[in-house]
């Protein structure tokens, strides 16, 4: 609960007319932000769900789906995103305490590594259909388990897919965010929407942390 | 008249005030812009109105088709794109934002003294998003409609059916996220913005029901979302998740589906039960016996609600042990249903009990509720759901719940709060009028329904031996009776509007934060912040009613 | 008269499907029908007592503390610790006793019994086809003998049907690519309605049909009349060698594949070190997915038959494995 | 209960944190390369929620937020495993 503070002195510019202070906005948005990534846990989850099911069933065709993934291109991917993880924290900080050529600096690396880890699933792509390795009416795979192993390829696409949709999304909402800190929004007394992008981008790389074991490290162990 | 229990309330000598959030601008574009949360209940009013007749009208044709067994008013092929839509537009755009997005928009600020919701452009965008996804499924219903059923089982759902699965599987995700929105952003506004001592536990009930039903929104509508959306993915590009030919599991959709939809049936009767709790105090003027029983159960509806979806599987061929486990846990979520019960009969005790419209409204809530719910024992119980499940007994349990439950308690709010949400008086004699109307027709047509489910009539079907035809009878009788109750409200509610005498602040003499300022409220709701001295429903106080009102913020301390 | 005479009476003890009129039972036909219809008058007796008394306690306030005048107030009460704890507890009691019950019908219908005859049934849009052990084939009719017991094992070819028999209370999904199975034991001669109970498309209501419960004797002639296929056993042996799985599997053959006789239900070790058992389960994936769980010691060398057989097809296959089975079983007891 | 001077935390923690999480990535590369045989799922989801702990922790500032965020940062993680573990009842004991 807040206090009601009495509305002497000016209002600051970013403070939203239904607010009483700039702290009761900044913990609005902040617990709104960690509200809305719940949602999204959920939304993944459902696909955590089934892969996981499906997993337990039918064990070894995952293992070798999963040998036809690029372990190369993944692990290069984990660490490209866990770089633009840190770069958007060190952005919050440039915010936190008023930095404001650094916070769009730090921004714009993390578009960079961003863009790369998008171009590098695009390659990854790419190379699956060559290999018809996308479900559907075209889906060949030699060996065993060539049924089982296409759902294996549908879990990928439909989890990868969403994550990269979430990416795309997200570096739509940098570019945004950067617009805004050029404008001189942005400094320790209002970074909510940094703050937000913050977390909005760590929720994308947790994801990743665990598509990339569950996706590419299953069956390369022998 | 003479009787005080059957009086009406007064009309203000006053009228209504100079501005409020009505007249305090005009144009269309002063309502499409508006990030007032009273405005955009209005709007969402005016949409859920439009979908409740449009569904409305889908259940006429289905009660019509099925007066006689032949199955000779429509094809089979229309008769299942009709049960489909009336199930999709009634679920999905009438009943899970009706009083959420409409009451619980205008009145979560009001009832704990704040301006606004948190997130105002979000609550807008919500509308929007609600919008778009009611157009995309209506426009699949002009291009030749959907015939899978409201519950898109796969493989039927992604591989067989012929109709326009793709569009109604957009609009229904597109419409989960403005669900999202709505709960959102009535969590963090009960968390970050009620009033000065306003503390959880002087919160309104009707409070605590949005407060729970937020949860299920927030948790339960992104499953559904990703189930529907891989349905659309595997008819889109063939990318089979639940494709038995390639070893997929179409019972996995039934898990991801019911995982929401099951607390979806909680979304929709928990803010009833809100309702309910308010008008019942008001109408007996009297604290609501056992509150904390009465808050906590809601809340336990939410969480348990959450760990009972296998009961709509127990003949699906899921395991027979989860069976067991999802029927005890779903006999568990009874409990908290029947204290609200018990405890709403309890407040009438010793009470000064007034017959206004949304008490008879909220006392049908309690009946109807109360064979509803004891009928989902029914189900619950393995043995007997083998034999009920997929019949009519389930169609006339949840009609018990989702008509004679929600949107009774829909009808009671509407009702209760018309004078704040218009500032006017409706007429309080057709009320009364169109509440035993709805009631009596309500009955015919759906108790008939339990019958014929123990019969062994399976629902969604076209055409039907011809020994079910008296009760279905019956039901379409009593279906023409329930459609006269439900116009009636909408004329004199319309009517209203404009010759309504003025209300004034509070024609109840209810308590709460929403009848302390005007009629209608102003933009931001209060001239000055409220202080919250008391719990709620203290009816029995030194104190006024009015007086509670108006204390500066400053006089609190910080 | 009693309240037990006047459910008897309202039980339709018609022994044939129902005219038209008002019934409110449906008829008692299988062993399960008597104690679930109990369990259902428990319910409605709790149900009716409960509904009676919110109703009519609803009513009795209303009218005893109606309003008296505009400013009544009356003394608040806020609630009673024991009463809520009255009210919760006693509900639970009961429904615990609806849980117990109820599960112990359940565990009886989904636990097959080891003497019933098994009854091969597929579903398709919009029709239910049945085939009898010694052959007979059935189309939307199911004919029984009264007393006997018999187990469904039933498949679908498309989307999710539902098995449905309301005289026998009884009702199990019928899902694509799995098997799920139904057991009962008839009780009443007389003919029932059969029902497709899972929305299945565009002529669902249509997709019905009758069980015919007959004396034994009538139904012995039924089935020396009955139009007479081969047995699943015959006709699996005819695909056995159609689809030339004998170059494969048979005993001496060039042996790319593992022996079929006297290995079913028996444990088979798998390539990866796994044990399953070779049930009808094993054998359905085997047809379908050869290479899902490959024998130890062969290499994954067999193609599917996902498409080239029809679900039907398949059950014939795997009533042929298991009579090469009992074969070699009666061999050695000679 | 939370301070309400946002907390800053020093970049010397986002070098370590990022550190931690490299080296995370390569030993769950290096684990899947072992045969653990059933527990290879098992160390590779360990490796992967002590990395996403760290992340949310550090990142995220879950560790200085108030409460109320570790409410709702457990709610989502409860409830994701109630989806799974309660649909799994199903399976595991299913054939």
């Amino acid at each position: 609960m807040h206090s009601g503070h009495a509305a002497g002195g000016g209002r600051p510019p970013a403070l939203a007319h239904h607010f009483d202070d700039l702290e009761q906005q900044k913990e609005a948005s902040t617990l709104g932000m960690w509200i809305f990534l719940v949602t999204e846990v959920m939304f993944f989850g459902g696909m955590f769900t089934g892969y996981a099911v499906y997993r337990a069933l039918y064990h070894e065709a995952f293992m070798a789906a999963s040998d036809h993934l690029d372990l190369k291109l993944g692990g290069i991917n984990t660490v490209v995103l866990i770089l633009s993880s840190f770069t958007m924290a060190m952005a919050v900080h440039a915010a936190q305490t008023s930095k404001r050529k650094a916070i769009i600096n730090w921004l714009v690396l993390t578009i960079i590594l961003g863009s790369v880890f998008l171009g590098i699933k695009y390659v990854e792509y790419g190379d699956k259909f060559h290999h018809h390795l996308v479900p559907g009416p075209h889906f060949e795979f030699a060996g065993a388990h060539a049924q089982h192993a296409q759902l294996f390829f549908s879990f990928y696409f439909a989890m990868t897919g969403f994550h990269a949709l979430h990416m795309v999304i997200g570096i739509g909402l940098l570019l945004w965010i950067i617009a805004l800190a050029a404008r001189g929004r942005f400094s320790a007394e209002y970074y909510n929407p940094v703050e937000n992008m913050g977390l909005y981008w760590h929720f994308v790389d947790i994801i990743w942390i665990f598509l990339f074991p569950l996706l590419y490290l299953v069956g390369h162990h022998k | 008249m003479s009787n005080p229990a059957l009086e009406s309330p007064k009309p203000s000598p006053e009228g209504l005030p100079k501005v409020h959030y009505l007249n305090v601008d005009y144009g269309i574009r002063s309502w499409l812009f508006t990030t007032d949360h009273k405005r955009i209940a209005l709007l969402y009013l005016a949409s859920i109105t439009l979908f409740f007749v449009l569904g409305g009208l889908f259940a006429v044709l289905i009660r019509l088709e099925l007066l006689t067994p032949q199955g000779d008013l429509l094809s089979s092929e229309s008769y299942n794109k009709v049960f489909t839509a009336h199930g999709v537009i009634m679920v999905f755009f009438f009943l899970i934002p009706s009083i959420p997005a409409v009451l619980g928009n205008f009145l979560v600020p009001l009832m704990i003294g704040a301006k606004d919701l948190a997130f105002p452009r979000i609550n807008l965008l919500s509308w929007y998003i609600y919008t778009v996804g009611g157009i995309l499924t209506l426009g699949a219903l002009l291009a030749g409609g959907v015939d899978t059923g409201w519950t898109f089982y796969a493989p039927y759902s992604t591989v067989y059916s012929n109709s326009h699965v793709m569009l109604v599987a957009v609009g229904v995700f597109i419409n989960g996220f403005s669900s999202i929105l709505t709960g959102f952003n009535f969590l963090v506004t009960i968390h970050k913005m009620r009033a000065p001592g306003m503390t959880w536990f002087r919160m309104p009930l009707f409070i605590w029901s949005h407060y729970a039903t937020s949860i299920i929104m927030i948790l339960g509508t992104p499953v559904v979302a990703i189930a529907i959306a891989l349905v659309g993915i595997e008819r889109l590009f063939h990318i089979g998740i639940f494709d038995p030919n390639i070893g997929g599991d179409p019972i996995l959709f039934q898990h991801l589906f019911w995982f929401y939809s099951h607390p979806a049936v909680y979304i929709m009767i928990l803010p009833s039960m809100g309702v309910i709790s308010e008008v019942i105090c008001a109408g007996a003027r009297k604290k609501v016996f056992g509150y904390s029983f009465v808050a906590f159960s809601s809340m336990a509806i939410a969480l348990i609600g959450f760990l009972v979806w296998g009961h709509h599987m127990f003949v699906s061929g899921q395991s027979m042990y989860a069976g067991m486990v999802f029927s005890v846990l779903s006999f568990l979520v009874a409990i908290p249903s029947a204290v609200k019960v018990f405890n709403w009969t309890a407040t009438l005790y010793k009470g000064s009990v007034a017959y206004t419209a949304p008490m008879i409204f909220a006392m049908g809530f309690i009946g109807l509720f109360t064979i509803g719910g004891l009928t989902g024992m029914f189900l619950a119980t393995l043995g007997v759901d083998v034999h009920l499940h997929d019949t009519y007994f389930i169609v006339a349990h949840f009609h018990y719940i989702m008509v004679g439950g929600a949107i009774m308690g829909y009808l009671a709010g509407i009702h209760f709060w018309w004078p704040k949400i218009s500032g006017r008086l409706y007429p309080e004699g057709w009320a009364r009028f169109a509440a035993l109307i709805i009631f009596a027709g309500f009955n015919l047509t759906f108790f008939p329904q339990f019958i014929l489910g123990y019969l062994g009539m399976p629902r969604r079907y076209h055409f039907y031996p011809e020994e079910f035809q008296v009760l279905n009878v019956m039901s379409t009788a009593g279906a023409s009776i329930l459609a006269v109750g439900y116009a009636i409200p909408l004329v004199y509610l319309i009517w209203s509007v404009r010759y309504g005498p003025a209300a004034g602040p509070n024609p109840w003499k209810a308590k709460g934060l929403e009848w302390q300022t005007t009629s209608p409220p102003p933009t931001f709701n209060f001239d000055k912040t409220p202080l919250v001295t008391e719990d709620a429903y203290e009816y029995y106080s030194a104190a006024p009613a009015e007086s509670a009102a108006g204390l500066t913020p400053e006089k609190q301390v910080g | 008269m009693s309240g037990l005479e006047l459910i008897a009476l309202l039980q339709n003890q018609s022994p044939t499907i129902p005219g038209p009129g008002l019934p409110i039972f449906p008829a008692q036909a299988s062993n399960f029908a008597r104690e679930v219809d109990w369990l259902y008058y428990y319910l409605t007796a709790v149900t009716a007592f409960f509904s009676v008394l919110i109703f009519s306690t609803v009513f009795y306030f209303a009218v005893k503390y109606r309003r008296r005048s505009a400013d009544d107030l009356p003394l608040p009460i806020h609630g009673s610790l024991v009463l809520e704890i009255f009210w919760s507890v006693v509900p639970l009691v009961i429904v615990m006793s609806f849980f117990v019950w109820g599960a112990r019908i359940y565990y009886r219908m989904l636990v097959m019994p080891a003497d019933a005859t098994p009854i091969t049934v597929v579903a398709k849009q919009w029709m239910w086809k049945v085939q009898h052990p010694g052959g007979q084939r059935e189309i939307n009719e199911l004919h029984v003998p009264v007393g006997r017991k018999f187990r469904l094992k039933m498949t679908s070819e498309d989307v999710i049907h539902s098995f449905y028999v309301p005289a026998f209370r009884l009702k199990k999904d019928v899902l694509p690519g799995r098997e799920t199975e139904l057991w009962f034991q008839p009780t009443q001669v007389g003919e029932y309605r059969l029902f497709c109970a899972e929305y299945c498309g565009t002529k669902h209501a249509g997709m019905g049909g009758r069980v015919v419960v007959m004396e034994p004797a009538d139904y012995e002639a039924w089935l020396s009349g009955a139009p007479q296929g081969e047995t699943l056993e015959q006709a699996g042996a005819r695909l056995y060698r159609q689809f030339n799985c004998n170059t494969c599997h048979d005993p001496g053959s060039s042996a790319r594949g593992p022996e079929l006789a006297g290995k079913f239900g028996k444990p088979v070790k798998l390539a990866s070190g796994q044990t399953v058992t070779m049930d009808d389960a094993y054998l359905h994936e085997s047809i379908l997915q050869p290479n899902a769980k490959v024998v130890a010691g062969y290499e994954p060398v067999m193609p599917t038959y996902q498409g080239l057989v029809s679900e039907e097809q398949v059950l014939q296959l795997i009533a042929y494995v298991k009579s090469l089975t009992r074969e070699e079983r009666a061999q050695v007891q000679k | 209960m939370t301070d309400h001077q946002h907390h800053v935390v020093p970049v010397k923690v986002y070098i370590a944190i990022l550190i931690a999480l490299l080296v995370g990535t390569a030993a769950t590369v290096w684990a899947a390369r072992v045969d653990l045989g059933a527990m290879n799922i098992a160390v590779a989801l360990a490796i992967a929620i002590a990395k996403a702990t760290l992340v949310v922790l550090f990142f995220m500032h879950l560790k200085y937020s108030e409460k109320l965020t570790w409410v709702f940062a457990a709610a989502g993680v409860f409830w994701l495993a109630v989806l799974i573990g309660i649909t799994f009842s199903d399976y595991i004991t299913r054939f």
